[in-house]
């Protein structure tokens, strides 16, 4: 069933049509330049910081309640070091654990998915323990988890491996003892090719459909079954050069530089009362 | 108890057979349901001595008034409503509509005024024509801007050209359509 | 179609402008007779929104400023009056008898957030905006049950008398808005109001028109109800609508989510009230017994835990709850006033935590079992752990098993 | 969204019925789940530290469940997935069948220690995930 | 999801987008997401080659966006952004026009914000189109003209002048200034009485 999505549009700036009897020029002469002068604004912010960005659904971007979420936010980030990591980095959680002796858990995989905006945002670490592949998801913000490191700061070719179910264990096991890599500052984020081959099928789901990057060629492996009946498969792939859906659910540069100096002035205050002197708005490619 | 029953059925039959008699009146055109029921104003005294006479049940389906309309659905409350009291609000004037400030024509207040457009309509169709003369197939493309001269006008100065590809048009400038000068 | 809060009828000399009565119904679950919603208002209300007709020739841009210049003060002048005249009302926080009614707030919906509690569980919670609430008009409970549609009881139950308080929420452009509309707020020195809502209230907890109502009128830790319509669906199947099994999707032609049979082949008629597919939502519905968790006083917003009726930015009513254990027992009566301000006593911090001075946050009150994110993450001790082990159930079991 | 009826499961104690399912591939599926749905008919479906009945080899064996594969819209924050159905068989008192638990377990399990059967079950794990 | 995280985010498009795509009447053609997205593709690339198009105005409300979009691309990543190259080869399959965009229409707003186009409406014309047995039956075209600004072409709308001295104008604004006046009187005489 269609559920009606909002039924106000986002209320755009003063420009409808310009079928109004006088069409407002558009604003000239704003350099394009200048925008890129703002200071300390990190270009890949949409990546470093996905909990940040807005809801994909127009009706729920309210502007109020994003601000009530980012205080929040930041009031956790200035608690615990959230550092920076990416879909297809190694990461070690701790959180406190009320059933073990020790009252600490800690579990160490590589993130295979970050989903959801603001204090919703929840990621899913995954490694292969006895050969059990074995899957936990976090919420990001959960006032139990003590510490996150990230042991390996790398991306894939793809922003979200959940193939990697499906694929040969040695792809997802990671020593719990593994002894972090640091990132040299300053240097891009190391992209890893590798290709990931699956175990035989049936699999979750068809990867042979989907056009995942870091997955070497599924078609050989799928079941004959699954190829006589491709052509009944509703492939919808032209749905990418959609721009405007795109458009709809992507983030637009004028929110992400007010988000940064949302952060960059509550990071100001609490430098200045003295409180703390972490950095919350910080990118390991273009540390200064 | 009965009595009622039986003043019911009489009441009934009343009604119904000078419905009956006007359906078997062959001769007169299918009247409308409404003139049934004039007659059956009428005094029942005379009613009760003409009997129904129709020939056979084929005949009584020829008869075609047999299919008048009946409503189908409930009209809702909202819409009985609407048809009982807003007659005032179902026509609604066209209240949005403007001058135009150059040629005083009259169109509505979001609308551009067309006959200021159908000028311009013209006049661009007849640039556009011009700047489609290029064969894309041969390897031409309209990778430069365009400037248009019209006929006795003096080569234009090489500031404003600067590398535009200039058409001709035969016939002279409109005076409406002001010349491209520097400041633009 | 963004429908307003407005549509019942008004007869009577006096053009009183009254919203629809929200008295959730009472108690039993009435069996819904007719049409559940009228989408279509009766032609007989007077119109809410001005039509203005656009003119050949635009104002200037100098008169345009100074129209919203004079706008924008006549807003001031309203809120200034109705503030300076709120201040010698008798506020006092009191115990509220059994079958007092206080007067509830006109909320909006702007969308949902998760808290988590001191042993890490988390809440979903809706974040309610309180967006300029005034006290439009308060009528007497006869002058109000002969001017509406609903019988005397209403007015005169077992509670005693109710009086009608129309709550106005959200101030808006005046020149939108029809005379008629606008009178109302003339009259109770309030600026006009976007959003109506109306609440029947006791005769002790009045307030008086043009009072501001506040987001600390409800307390942290309180019951509310919530009143307002549903999500609009729109036309929507019987599996939707009413939660049908459908049928198979093999082995059966052109039937998937249809309703099936609708009665018995004796009835030789559908009974009223069958329940099959049509609009769906946007219908008056109340969930009650909400706890508030959070309320920001700067920004004006209540986090309660669960979920309310409606869509994110539609407006909401908010109540008192009436259930027994849930009832509030003392609160500021007939509404919150600057003069209740109370200096909250400094919560007791354990040591390490970072005191974030109070200019660097917004002046919020927090539920005891919150956490808070100002403080470090949860640390379990062995304290918890032994609570957490409930009473034992299987003793009995074991007991019986053993021959 | 969880074990339901005809679900395949692994068995991960040393139990020797446990053992020759494995071996013979007949693996063991789930015939009941011991919850309270909301209707009789509808039975709700299993998941971490449930108890279901399990038929195994021709025979019926009750089974706590150590490790369930929940679908993605409904899991937990902190609980971990396994990517396979993971049980214990227990015998007609409750007690567990093998004497040791091959698989890590998850630690959200040591909340239900209070009940008596299932520490029993607790205490033959050796690895906690 | 599949496809690396695109580089830098764009700008907002400057032009008020409804909330979900517009159904497109596209002669029941089958899938309709993808003869509506046809449909769209053709009007874009009428648009680029002519600059100025006059179409229905529900599809010139639709596709102005995608215009702007793709101007929009051409601005901020150039046309070495593989993104951009991959849009631009789907929405102008006409190859001389990817030229012509990256030549002559991206470099007029260089320096310019979004919006890249202007939409006039035209008044709605009824045209007859037959009679029935006594009823006639007439048909409304509502016409959208969309145009890329920069053109060659004359303007549509004159310069809009200045127009203070109008009766209203006059009128309204010393009405305006007296109730101003009042107003404030009232302000001090409520707040000199609390």
């Amino acid at each position: 069933m269609f559920r009606p999505a909002a039924r106000e549009v986002v209320k755009l700036p003063t420009r409808y049509f310009s079928c109004k009897s006088e069409p407002t020029r558009a604003v000239t002469a704003t350099k394009k330049a200048s925008r890129e002068e703002i200071a300390g604004l990190i270009p890949a912010f949409p990546e470093i910081y996905p909990d940040f960005l807005q809801s994909p659904v127009w009706n729920r971007r309210n502007a109020l309640k994003e601000e009530l979420e980012r205080q929040d936010m930041l009031e956790r980030r200035m608690n615990i070091d959230i550092p920076e990591f990416y879909v297809g980095s190694i990461v070690a959680v701790t959180s406190s654990d009320k059933n073990l002796g020790s009252k600490e858990h800690r579990f160490v995989g590589i993130c295979i998915r970050r989903e959801k905006e603001g204090l919703l945002h929840q990621f899913t670490l995954r490694n292969t323990i006895e050969n059990i592949g074995v899957e936990v998801l976090y919420d990001l913000y959960n006032p139990t988890i003590k510490k996150i490191e990230t042991l390996k700061l790398e991306k894939r070719l793809d922003s979200d491996l959940s193939y990697l179910v499906d694929a040969l264990p040695e792809y997802s096991t990671f020593d719990f003892h593994m002894e972090p890599q640091a990132h040299p500052a300053g240097t891009p984020i190391p992209v890893n090719e590798c290709k990931v081959k699956l175990k035989n099928p049936p699999w979750t789901r068809r990867w042979e459909i989907s056009s995942y990057r870091g997955i070497d060629d599924t078609w050989t492996q799928a079941t004959p079954w699954y190829k006589r009946k491709l052509h009944k498969t509703l492939v919808n792939d032209y749905e990418k050069y959609d721009l405007i859906a795109n458009y709809r659910t992507s983030s637009t540069k004028e929110q992400e530089v007010f988000v940064q100096t949302q952060m960059q002035k509550f990071e100001k205050e609490r430098h200045a009362a003295g409180l703390t002197r972490r950095r919350i708005l910080k990118s390991a490619a273009s540390y200064k | 108890m009965n009595e009622a029953r039986a003043r019911f059925f009489l009441n009934l039959r009343q009604s119904i057979d000078p419905l009956l008699r006007v359906l078997s009146n062959k001769s007169a055109p299918p009247p409308s349901l409404g003139l049934a029921f004039d007659i059956s104003g009428m005094p029942p005294a005379t009613l009760k001595s003409s009997a129904l006479t129709y020939g056979s049940v084929g005949e009584m389906i020829k008869d075609f008034s047999i299919v008048f309309g009946v409503p189908k659905y409930r009209t809702s409350k909202p819409k009985k409503v609407t048809r009982k009291f807003s007659f005032t609000r179902l026509l609604q004037p066209i209240d949005n509509l403007v001058t135009c400030p150059a040629c005083s024509n009259i169109h509505p207040s979001d609308t551009i005024c067309d006959a200021c457009y159908s000028k311009v309509h013209k006049l661009t169709s007849e640039i556009k024509k011009k700047m489609m003369e290029y064969n894309p197939y041969v390897g031409e493309k309209q990778d430069r801007e365009v400037y248009v001269k019209f006929k006795g006008e003096s080569e234009a100065p090489a500031a404003v050209v600067k590398g535009k590809r200039v058409i001709e048009l035969e016939k002279d400038r409109p005076t409406w359509f002001k010349k491209l000068t520097l400041k633009e | 179609m963004l429908r307003s809060l407005i549509s019942s009828a008004t007869t009577g000399p006096t053009q009183e402008w009254a919203g629809r009565i929200l008295l959730a119904n009472s108690g039993y679950i009435s069996q819904q007779r007719g049409r559940r919603r009228t989408l279509t208002p009766v032609p007989w209300l007077p119109p809410i929104k001005e039509h203005i007709p656009k003119n050949s020739f635009d104002l200037s841009q100098k008169t345009k400023n100074l129209l919203d210049d004079v706008i924008k003060k006549e807003t001031l002048a309203a809120s200034a009056l109705a503030r300076n005249d709120s201040q010698e009302t008798n506020v006092a926080i009191i115990d509220i008898p059994h079958s007092s009614r206080r007067v509830g707030l006109v909320v909006r919906k702007i969308g949902m957030l998760p808290q988590w509690t001191n042993d890490g569980n988390r809440i979903l919670c809706t974040v309610l905006e309180v967006d300029e609430n005034h006290v439009v008009s308060v009528t007497s409970p006869d002058s109000w049950y002969k001017a509406s549609a609903v019988g005397k009881r209403k007015a005169f139950n077992r509670h005693g008398p109710m009086w009608r308080v129309t709550v106005g929420a959200g101030n808006d452009d005046p020149t939108k808005y029809t005379l008629a509309y606008r009178r109302q707020f003339a009259r109770a020195g309030v600026p006009t109001k976007e959003k109506l809502g109306c609440f029947l209230v006791t005769e002790d907890a009045l307030p008086h028109a043009g009072q501001p109502l506040d987001a600390r009128h409800f307390a942290v830790g309180q019951h509310v109800t919530a009143t307002g319509k549903t999500i609009d669906w729109g036309f929507q199947g019987g599996m939707h609508r009413w939660g049908m099994r459908g049928q198979p999707t093999r082995r059966t032609t052109k039937s998937h989510r249809r309703i099936g049979s609708v009665g018995s082949v004796g009835d030789a008629r559908i009974w009223p009230g069958k329940r099959m597919p049509g609009h769906m939502g946007y219908e008056w519905r109340t969930v009650s017994g909400l706890e508030i968790v959070r309320i920001n006083n700067d920004k004006q917003v209540i986090y309660v835990k669960g979920s309310v009726p409606g869509d994110i930015g539609e407006t909401l009513l908010l109540k008192d709850c009436l259930q027994d254990e849930k009832r509030l027992k003392s609160g500021p009566v007939p509404t919150w006033a600057p003069t209740l301000e109370t200096i909250q006593e400094e919560s007791e911090l354990s040591p390490e935590e970072i005191v974030v001075p109070k200019n660097l946050l917004f002046n919020e009150t927090f539920s005891s079992k919150l956490f808070r994110f100002t403080s470090p993450s949860i640390v379990f001790t062995d304290a918890d752990a032994k609570r957490a082990t409930g009473r034992d159930k299987t003793k009995a079991k074991i007991a019986k098993v053993k021959k | 969204m969880g074990i339901h009826r005809r679900t395949r499961l692994n068995v991960v104690d040393n139990s020797a019925l446990g053992k020759e399912a494995d071996t013979t591939g007949k693996l063991p599926y789930c015939i009941h789940v011991y919850k309270q749905g909301r209707r009789a008919k509808h039975m709700p479906h299993a998941e971490l530290g449930d108890k279901i009945l399990v038929a195994i080899r021709g025979q019926m064996r009750k089974a706590y469940v150590v490790g369930a594969n929940t679908h993605v819209h409904y899991r937990k924050h902190g609980v971990p997935v396994t990517d396979q159905n993971m049980i214990v068989l227990l015998d007609e008192e409750g007690n567990p069948l093998g004497n040791r638990i091959t698989a890590p377990i998850p630690t959200k399990l040591m909340a239900n220690r209070a009940n008596v059967q299932f520490s029993k079950v607790l205490a033959l794990a050796n690895k906690y995930i | 999801m599949s496809a690396h995280r695109v580089a830098a985010s764009l700008p907002r498009i400057g032009v008020t987008i409804g909330h979900t795509p517009q159904k497109l009447k596209t002669g029941g053609i089958e899938p309709s997401r993808r003869a509506r997205l046809e449909v769209l593709r053709r009007i874009v690339t009428r648009t680029v080659r002519e600059e100025r198009v006059e179409l229905k105005w529900n599809r010139a409300v639709e596709a102005r966006p995608y215009v702007e979009r793709l101007i929009q691309l051409g601005v901020e990543r150039g046309p070495l952004d593989e993104y951009t190259a991959e849009m631009m080869e789907w929405w102008l399959p006409e190859k001389d026009l990817i030229t012509k965009m990256h030549e002559v229409i991206v470099p007029r707003f260089q320096n310019r914000d979004s919006p890249f186009t202007s939409l006039f409406r035209l008044p709605p014309q009824r045209l007859q189109q037959f009679i029935q047995n006594k009823r006639e039956v007439w048909k409304r075209y509502d016409i959208g003209v969309l145009e890329i600004d920069g053109n060659p072409f004359p303007a549509i709308q004159a310069a809009h002048q200045e127009q203070s001295d109008s009766i209203l104008d006059v009128l309204l604004a010393d009405a305006l200034r007296n109730h101003q006046i009042t107003l404030q009187e009232k302000l001090e005489a409520s707040t000199e009485s609390k």
